[in-house]
């Protein structure tokens, strides 16, 4: 199959075409502009709709209407763009309905900058607005698995009638890596039999974002909290690389994560017995796999470009069986390799004696 | 008998009393009865009299009156 | 095995991130693991581009570098930035129509072009220097195969751009040239 | 006999939860009436708000989507932008429509979104108490503005029709009352030209529907519906604010 060099944003947003989505809303913000620009020209193409929103908050709620109706629908955004959506996430979480968001995230917080970061974690995968729920978060590290995550993010959705975020960041939106268009095969699909196209013949539907008796809101956040446990068992994702049985191992997500992976070379190089564990699925996050690899390892050090949130949901999964470090950059600062080498013949020498 | 019949849905109807002032015969009164929801709702009292104009039933935010003419 | 890690640097308008992209699509038409990062925002808006190009048989994993194999300046700032980032034993390839500084590192391979000056000489003063470097650059270490990047250049400008073809093959030549004739 | 009136087939058959003496069930009634008049109920679809508004799906045997406070503009846009041949309406409040939705209905009317839009201006909040609203007239006490409303603190109250009428995408804007039958006819008249607005594809449509709030405005009905012909009419007037291709303030 033919490989095409393709930037990040270009190949997310083709990529969503391909996967059936015939709508788009957003506003601009940079890193991600390349997502609109593309779908601009290609959504018309082929029959379907690009719409640049007055705010971020319109566009969520565009999607919000379109995904009432059936329809395959995105938006893309980042860091205070995907803040502002907040309020239309919690209400598509709470009605059900599918959609795909894209966050190339950047620093923060504020307008912070539009360097990669990755500190959007807790934003994206403790629910982000208010209310009790979960995004499905897909975490992607190559321009290649971008494209294969944005297929399968669209059948996560409709599968499971939730909204799923693509935690990307400034890097993985700017840069170009060959990438091939392979089409999934998913299982198929129940028929959207909820969705709101007018009542026909038939008898009417509706579909709402609130229930004001508090037994049938429990009810709905009962159903919800089903879901995410339903989602941990079946959809927990994850990527290993390296050493076995290793006396390190490296946690990082995204882009950090496939640095660790050339840290793992590096270092298995030197003799360092290292292994990663890259998440692929944030939420729900893949605890049970965790644990086990962390069997037997002397530490675990976390590498985020952020301060420390992905952190907490490790040292959860190893229920502190295993020591746990840390090496974070955030603001757009992107950890080097030598940098984290450096760390971890740091933690071999003092933090952690064989 | 009478020309016209005014119907109200009593359950429906929460006594605002719109219709009394819109009636231009004046023949809507406010009933001492209240209905299971507790509201005192409207009654005809001189049915004889109804032109069937049908401005009570315009006016009820309720849609609460139903207006019947020969 | 291949492992390049190549940091073209300049400012805007210079073609910065068209070089890299042909060096990219030219290590892909070989079947070598490639990436290419750009430098975005306001820091290219400001005037400075620059970009990463790894060329590699295995995975990619970092798709930028601190200590780049490779580094290519095109201006003066960008050689008092980049130049002292050089892995030890690098190559350092410096446009010197632009840049009068001399590099004090002795632990590099230097190769210095003068590439406005022979896009003036050869090309009627051409806006194609980009291209003249990628000449120079492939004549001197073969990270990809001179084929290579013509079929890249062919790739790279599909479409509206494609009569700048021959103009680049032409620049391409001249680089290459100018190496091979003992620069 | 002959039927004068009948409660129209597609408003459903249960009790208003509104307040007594509120409007907001007489609103949906004409919308009700319109869209079985024009035959249309098999292909609309309704967008509700937050707040008294939101009620409205109970109520309309229409399909619908209910969202967040003041996004309905925006959610109607992406049900009518997904489904074009659907006649798509949200119905609003003052809070709602002029005040944390007013970027929506701005710019779905800017952009001449082939939506309806029904707003009901009751000068205040309803569902939450009975607080300031961007329509709330001058010198109006309300729960936030307990000395009433001063323009030097709170601004002025705002006329959300005339502000859509000068934009190039609105087709149809009018204001309407429903204290008397006379309006109420007129009201109806002007709720049919707005869907028919969008069913030609002309652009966007809004209906302003002053309603009396008796229970925030501390009034009885008759009170409130005497208080709003007296108060709120002088301010808002009654009438077409906008049918495209002419600027009237003819009453229909």
């Amino acid at each position: 199959m033919e490989k095409i060099l393709m930037r990040g944003n270009e190949a997310v947003a083709e990529a969503a075409v391909r996967a059936g989505c015939r709508l788009y809303f957003g506003y601009p913000i940079t890193p991600q502009n390349e997502i609109s620009e593309y779908l601009s020209l290609r959504l018309p193409q082929v029959g379907g709709v690009f719409l640049q929103a007055e705010s971020e908050v319109a566009a969520i709620h565009m999607v919000y209407g379109a995904a009432a109706t059936g329809a395959r629908v995105m938006t893309s955004s980042s860091g205070p763009g995907v803040s502002l959506m907040q309020e239309g996430l919690s209400c598509l979480a709470a009605a059900e309905l599918p959609c795909v968001v894209v966050n190339m995230s950047r620093g923060g917080p504020g307008v912070g900058n539009i360097q990669p970061a990755q500190s959007d974690y807790f934003q994206a995968v403790k629910g982000g607005g208010h209310g009790d729920y979960r995004l499905i978060v897909l975490a992607p590290s190559t321009v290649q698995e971008l494209v294969d995550l944005t297929y399968r993010a669209f059948y996560l959705a409709d599968k499971y009638r939730n909204p799923v975020e693509i935690l990307g960041d400034g890097m993985l939106g700017q840069m170009m890596e060959p990438v091939t268009f392979r089409e999934p095969e998913f299982p198929p699909l129940p028929p959207k039999d909820w969705a709101i196209r007018g009542k026909g013949g038939g008898h009417r539907k509706w579909i709402v974002c609130l229930d004001l008796d508090p037994k049938g809101l429990e009810e709905l956040n009962l159903k919800l909290q089903r879901k995410y446990r339903l989602l941990e068992e079946q959809e927990a994702n994850y990527d290993t690389f390296g050493d076995p049985e290793p006396e390190i191992l490296l946690v990082g997500f995204g882009t950090v994560g496939r640095i660790l992976k050339s840290v793992v070379r590096e270092g298995m190089r030197e003799g360092l017995k290292l292994a990663l564990f890259r998440p692929i699925t944030l939420f729900p996050f893949p605890r049970a796999a965790l644990f086990e690899k962390a069997k037997g390892v002397k530490g675990i050090l976390v590498v985020e470009m952020n301060l420390g949130q992905m952190l907490e949901d490790v040292e959860l999964a190893v229920r502190g069986k295993v020591p746990v470090f840390f090496l974070g950059h955030t603001g757009g600062v992107i950890p080097t390799v030598s940098e984290i080498l450096e760390h971890v013949h740091g933690l071999l020498r003092e933090e952690i004696r064989v | 008998m009478p020309r016209a019949r005014v119907v109200i849905n009593r359950e429906f109807c929460k006594g605002c009393a719109l219709c009394t002032y819109a009636c231009p015969r004046g023949i809507l009164v406010i009933s001492r009865d209240f209905n299971s929801r507790g509201y005192y709702p409207v009654m005809v009292t001189d049915e004889e009299h109804c032109a069937g104009c049908g401005f009570c039933a315009q006016v009820c935010p309720d849609v609460a009156i139903a207006v019947y003419r020969e | 095995m291949k492992h390049h890690e190549i940091l073209i640097a300049g400012f805007g308008g210079q073609g910065i991130l068209f070089l890299g992209r042909v060096l990219a699509v030219a290590g892909m038409l070989e079947g070598h693991e490639v990436s290419w990062y750009p430098s975005y925002g306001p820091e290219m808006r400001g005037g400075t581009a620059n970009c990463t190009v790894i060329i590699s048989d295995e995975e990619i994993g970092a798709t930028i570098s601190d200590r780049p194999g490779v580094c290519i300046v095109m201006n003066e700032p960008s050689f008092f930035r980049f130049a002292p980032t050089v892995q030890p034993g690098g190559l350092l390839l410096v446009n010197t129509s632009l840049v009068r500084a001399k590099c004090e590192r002795e632990d590099l391979e230097v190769l210095s072009v003068p590439a406005n000056d022979l896009a003036k000489l050869y090309l009627d003063g051409a806006e194609v220097t980009n291209t003249i470097i990628l000449g120079a650059l492939l004549a001197w270490r073969p990270i990809v195969q001179r084929e290579s990047a013509e079929r890249a250049l062919a790739e790279c400008l599909r479409g509206k751009r494609e009569k700048l073809y021959t103009l680049n093959l032409k620049a391409l030549e001249v680089g290459w040239e100018f190496v091979e004739k003992g620069a | 006999m002959k039927v004068v009136f009948e409660r129209p087939k597609t408003l459903l058959e249960k009790p208003f939860t509104y307040c007594p003496g509120c409007h907001h069930g007489l609103a949906q009634r004409l919308i009700a009436e319109v869209i079985e008049e024009l035959d249309i109920a098999d292909r609309t679809i309704g967008v509700g708000p937050i707040g008294c508004s939101v009620y409205i799906y109970e109520f309309i045997d229409v399909d619908f989507v209910v969202g967040a406070h003041g996004r309905a503009p925006a959610i109607a846009t992406g049900i009518k932008r997904s489904l074009p041949d659907r006649i798509v309406f949200s119905y609003q409040g003052d809070g709602d429509i002029a005040a944390i939705g007013t970027a929506e209905i701005i710019h779905a009317a800017n952009r001449g979104e082939l939506i309806t839009a029904f707003f009901v201006n009751n000068a205040v909040f309803g569902m939450t108490g009975g607080q300031m609203a961007p329509t709330t007239l001058l010198g109006q006490k309300t729960k936030t503005t307990p000395l009433g409303r001063d323009p030097q603190v709170h601004g002025f109250p705002f006329r959300l029709g005339e502000c859509l009428s000068v934009l190039e995408g609105s087709a149809y804007i009018a204001r309407v009352a429903l204290t008397r039958p006379q309006f109420i006819r007129q009201a109806k008249e002007c709720i049919r030209k707005a869907f028919l607005t969008q069913m030609e594809g002309r652009g966007f449509s809004l209906v302003e529907i002053l309603s009396p709030c008796p229970t925030n405005w501390g009034m009885s009905p008759k009170e409130a519906v005497d208080w709003l012909e007296e108060k709120m009419i002088p301010y808002f007037p009654l009438g077409e604010l906008k049918v495209k291709g002419c600027d009237s303030r003819e009453a229909p």
